[in-house]
């Protein structure tokens, strides 16, 4: 074990230098991006934040949640209704959206932790549709239809750029946090259920209280991504709360593919520019993004990163296989 | 009739059967015998098709079925009796059986021939699947299966779980459909049925076949015995 | 006594899987549960680890009732069970199987910012060595040979230090060497880890050669109980059990 | 509350039960047999609904053009559930759940935006048609008769599915086939085509249910997942896959929708919710169901 250790922080530096070099790209995009694609990213990141707290649950505890867009937009609107209603601080505003998020997630949580496979995958939906009707229909309250329009951010971060450094560092952060939760006790344990709950029960492991736990920290994230986005974007709409937009990180995470970290985060990039280059020329996206989803799982099994970890897997055995002989 | 010849199964990813060769001659009874896990639950599995061979060949009356669904195996003429019975809990005993029925040229097997062989299921026709004892279950799973018109039985663990006397009855029963001239494959852990209804024997273990022959020579062979069926 | 069953039954619907047992395992016994397919064997061991609850009678853990506990509970107070079909985890690696039950079992599982690497090295390569899969630590749970999961369960079961232990068919599917070995290993944990052992085996060699007790069960109920001795005299069970598979 | 009120709520309650019940059984029996969760199923019901309205447009037919353009329109959603089944699902079977589950939603996606191109994203509706006009007294009170016709519908659905899965032999596969597909595969049935007419079966039911609903006058986008929420309400709360459950969620999810609406509309749905979440803590498989596997 002691070589083993060693070696791995060697090679962390080898094996992490793309990783560096992506996020100082990451930290130079504003100097040679147009103002609509800095948008684009804005708006990559944002919702790959929603992908990797979905993923969380899906790629990791293998619960998928079709209601996640419920948290999402919760977030969005708690942020806008402090700002616009309230003129609550804006720190103090994102704060209370990922409380308010991981409390929904808690109530919503208990009931649909019970369940598992395609049952909770309803129920999710359910409970998602449920919130935004709510909101929909809550006309005086949230502005129904309309949505609410005129949420600002500070002065600090007025300029997109600022904005873009803003969301940046908050969605580096909440992966970083994401991706150590995943790879501690708690996140071993969550695969462990994952991979067989029974036997993991056998160990002593009350099941629906890690389910509930992993449910209400992926609801925050997601709360998180939300409210970070809506003062980016001056508004907030119904639209963020549909089973359409729960359906986004879905795709995100099988395209990218779901038992790798980060791919959601290449899935959701993917989608997000291919929409933005997409919406140039035809307003039929949900048609083209259908099709993307069949082709993908007819021709893409196991999503991108899937895909190639297959191929260098197969290589590597072959290699082997050759210096065999 | 059947020719199984070096067959590799897996289950998932693990290898389970490794180069699997045996035949079964029309009108005989043969027997697979080895330990729990030793592979013959997949093996069967292997010839109807739910767990199809990664290679080999298994021919049926001279052609290949290896990659055929397993519908179309069993409308070849392949009865498969599976060890957990898998009775259908919602259906009646009568639609249990009729369920199965399938006409062609050659059928021998109706409801009346079911029951004067299993008179105990008429008494029991409008029961549910799950309310049967584990005997009655086992016939009626034998049942089911003779309503398919099969050419060749395959019979998986047939004694699983039964009492003695019970065995007594059922092997009583499968001698009779055995005189019919129906070809039966039987596998079991627990020598005594097979061996009684068998002419031939293979013994497996660790997915490989270890021996082969004869009931008597079988008998007279006390190091396989001792140490593949530890009787 | 380290566990004590009272009377306990488990009817499903019309069939009584389990009728009116009392046994009691005294600490750091070895003993054996027999009886044919379908006595009530697993049904028993269910009712001891909390998958099933008993329709009637006692289940007491070192004194104290644990009739109506969760398996989860049962696990935090010493009761571990493998099952007969092996059950790992197959995505997982070895190491890493044996440390969930470390984790579990030392209730870190609620620390969320360590490195769970970082956690009970020793004591996992401890138990990867007495159980002879520390050369296979990283080997996924679903590519090694059957022996080594049932192995593999095994260090899993030790992983949560229980202080009794239930073995559903430990030697199930095994070739007579690697049988032995296991043998070998039941040995050694009892006496090395002072553990109490409660198996069901169909290997009546197994049973012969290790249990110091044996209890056997037949359509639910108990029909014997004794050392091997006793229970090989016993004439009941010549009739139902031993004779039967002869 | 007078009686009168009460009472046309409840049988108000009972024609959108009816309608709920010609939807969700569908949607059960499909994922009953095939265990495929089918959520593009709302949307085979809209797209029924848009079609049934330009058969209906093309026919010119005063009285007999409505019936027809339903008959129709559930054909021609069963020949489109025959090439979704054929084409794509067939293919995902030994795939796992959340695949089947991602290439149904991708359905949706592409026949919510045909629909907005071939029919644009306003409201159509047909007029109601000869006999049901009119209104039925019942007690002295008033009901449109156009609620009986639904009614009617959906108990001959209820008497006809009740015919095809318990007094058939057919119906003694299907419920096999739900239980234990591998076991009726080894017995020489062709699931496969099994699967392929219980589709088909369940897309015609689903046209139907969309044809019959143009005439209460909301035909228009987004009414596919109007619908497919209410009936995942059905299914959680009588049961995934059972017919006598689809029956009762569709009863109680009526009513509860009916009395819903009297006392705080906007919350019509949340009362729903409600009545699901009692149900699934206490029988977490819904009240027909049966625990998964």
């Amino acid at each position: 074990m002691e070589d083993h250790h060693i070696e791995g922080k060697d090679s962390w530096i080898k094996r992490g230098w793309w990783l560096i070099l992506l996020i100082i790209a990451s930290f130079l995009a504003p100097t040679v991006l147009s103002e609509f694609y800095l948008s684009v990213l804005c708006e990559a990141l944002v919702m790959s934040l929603m992908a990797l707290s979905f993923n969380f649950l899906f790629g990791y505890m293998g619960q998928l949640s079709f209601g996640q867009a419920a948290f999402y937009g919760l977030g969005g609107y708690t942020v806008a209704m402090l700002l616009t209603k309230a003129h609550f601080n804006f720190w103090l505003s994102i704060v209370a959206a990922v409380l308010v998020a991981a409390l929904v997630g808690l109530v919503v949580g208990i009931f649909c932790v019970r369940l598992r496979g395609i049952y909770f995958a309803i129920l999710t939906l359910a409970f998602g549709q449920l919130i935004f009707t709510i909101v929909f229909k809550w006309h005086n309250f949230t502005g129904g239809d309309d949505g609410i329009q005129g949420v600002f951010p500070p002065e600090l971060l007025k300029s997109p750029i600022a904005y873009y450094y803003f969301i940046l560092l908050v969605f580096l952060v909440s992966a970083f946090i994401l991706w150590k939760i995943i790879h501690s006790p708690f996140g071993h344990t969550v695969v462990a259920m994952r991979e067989n709950s029974e036997r993991t029960e056998f160990l002593g492991i009350h099941i629906a209280k890690y389910q509930l736990i992993a449910f209400v920290i992926a609801a925050a994230f997601c709360g998180l991504a939300g409210a970070i986005w809506v003062p980016f974007y001056r508004s907030v709409a119904p639209s963020y709360l549909t089973w359409i937009k729960s359906g986004e990180p879905v795709m995100a995470a099988i395209l990218g593919g779901p038992p790798i970290f980060l791919g959601p985060i290449l899935g959701m990039f993917v989608m997000t520019f291919f929409h933005a280059w997409v919406l140039g020329f035809t307003v039929y996206w949900p048609v083209v993004m259908g099709a993307l989803i069949l082709a993908i799982i007819f021709f893409l099994p196991g999503g991108i990163l899937g895909f190639a970890q297959e191929k260098v897997r197969q290589r590597k055995e072959r290699n082997h296989q050759l210096q065999k002989k | 009739m059947l020719e199984v010849k070096e067959i590799h199964s897996y289950y998932g990813t693990s290898h389970i059967l490794f180069g699997i060769s045996f035949g079964v001659k029309e009108g005989e009874a043969v027997c697979l015998l080895g330990r729990n896990g030793a592979g013959k639950t997949t093996t069967f599995r292997s010839i109807i098709g739910l767990t199809p061979p990664k290679s080999g060949s298994i021919q049926f009356r001279g052609k290949e079925i290896i990659g055929k669904p397993p519908y179309r195996i069993a409308q070849m003429g392949i009865g498969y009796v599976p060890d957990t019975r898998r009775i259908f809990p919602d259906l009646t005993v009568r639609q249990n059986i009729l369920v199965a029925r399938r006409e062609h040229k050659g059928a021998i097997w109706d409801l009346d021939r079911i029951y004067s062989l299993f008179p105990k299921l008429q008494s029991l026709e409008t029961h549910m699947g799950t309310q049967l004892s584990g005997g009655e279950q086992q016939m009626l799973t034998v049942a089911r299966t003779l309503m398919t018109n099969p050419e060749l039985l395959l019979l998986d663990e047939p004694g699983e779980g039964l009492a003695p006397l019970v065995i007594k009855t059922m092997e009583q029963q499968l001698g009779e459909i055995k005189k019919l001239g129906l070809t039966m494959l039987i596998c079991e852990h627990n020598v005594g049925l097979a061996i009684n209804l068998s002419d031939r024997a293979y013994v497996m273990d660790k997915g490989m076949i270890h021996f082969q022959g004869t009931i008597d020579e079988l008998k007279k062979h006390e190091e396989v015995r001792k140490k593949y069926l530890m009787v | 006594m380290l566990l004590e069953t009272q009377e306990i039954s488990k009817e499903f619907g019309k069939l009584r899987a389990v009728s009116r047992v009392s046994l009691g395992i005294s600490k750091g016994d070895i003993h054996a549960i027999i009886g044919p397919n379908g006595a009530g064997k697993s049904t028993y061991f269910n009712l001891i680890t909390g998958y099933h609850r008993a329709t009637s009678g006692r289940v007491l853990f070192k004194g104290k009732e644990i009739t109506g506990l969760p398996a989860y509970r049962r696990c935090r107070l010493g009761i571990t069970r493998s099952f007969q079909i092996t059950s790992i985890y197959p995505k997982l690696t070895v190491y890493e199987s044996v440390l969930m039950a470390l984790l579990s079992q030392r209730k870190v599982t609620l620390t969320f910012f360590s490195p769970a690497k970082k956690f009970f090295r020793e004591e996992v390569w401890g138990i990867l060595e007495d159980v002879g899969l520390a050369d296979q630590a990283s080997t996924l749970g679903d590519s090694i040979s059957h022996g080594d999961k049932k192995r593999l369960e095994l260090a899993v079961t030790l992983g949560t230090e229980p202080e009794l232990l239930l073995l559903d068919e430990p030697t199930c599917g095994m070739s007579l060497e690697e049988t032995e070995v296991i043998m070998g290993l039941i040995k050694k944990l009892s006496v090395e880890r002072g553990l109490t052992i409660l198996f069901t085996e169909h290997d009546m060699s197994v049973v012969f050669g290790i249990a110091r007790r044996i209890s056997v069960l037949h359509q639910g109920a108990l029909i014997a109980d004794g050392s091997p001795e006793e229970v090989r005299a016993s004439e009941e069970v010549q009739k139902v059990y031993l004779g039967g598979s002869t | 509350m007078s009686f009168d009120v009460l009472f046309s709520q409840f049988m108000s309650g009972i024609a959108r039960g009816a309608l709920l019940f010609l939807v969700a059984s569908g949607l059960s029996l499909t994922f009953g047999v095939l265990r495929v969760l089918n959520f593009a199923h709302g949307s085979l019901y809209m797209l029924g609904a848009f079609l049934s309205y330009s058969i209906w447009k093309f026919l010119l037919m005063p009285v007999l053009g409505f019936y027809l353009a339903a008959v129709i329109a559930a054909l021609i959603m069963g020949g489109v559930g025959m090439i979704i089944e054929f084409g794509l699902l067939r293919r995902l079977y030994a795939r796992g759940w959340p695949e089947q589950l991602l290439a149904t939603y991708a359905i949706i996606l592409i026949i919510t935006d045909l629909v907005k191109w071939a029919w644009g994203g306003e409201f159509l509706s047909i007029p109601r048609p000869r006999p049901f006009t009119g209104a039925v007294f019942l007690f002295g009170f008033p009901f449109p008769s156009y609620n009986f016709f639904i009614i009617i519908l959906g108990l001959g659905l209820v008497v006809f599915l009740w015919w095809l899965v318990y007094k058939t032999r057919l119906g003694d596969i299907i419920r096999a086939a739900a239980q234990d597909r591998e076991m009726v595969s080894a017995l020489g049935i062709p699931i496969p085509w099994l699967f392929t007419w219980i589709f088909v079966l369940g897309a015609a039911i689903a046209g139907l249910s969309g044809a019959v609903t143009a005439p209460f006058g909301s035909v228009a986008l987004g009414m596919d997942i109007e619908i497919i929420i209410e009936c995942f309400a059905v299914v959680v709360i009588g049961g995934m896959g059972s017919l006598p459950g689809t029956l009762l969620g569709a009863f109680i999810v009526g009513q509860v929708y009916a009395f819903g609406i009297l006392f705080k509309p906007e919350l019509a749905l949340a009362f729903i919710f409600m009545v699901m979440a009692v149900v699934l803590i206490i029988r977490p498989w819904g009240i027909f169901g049966r625990p998964e596997r």
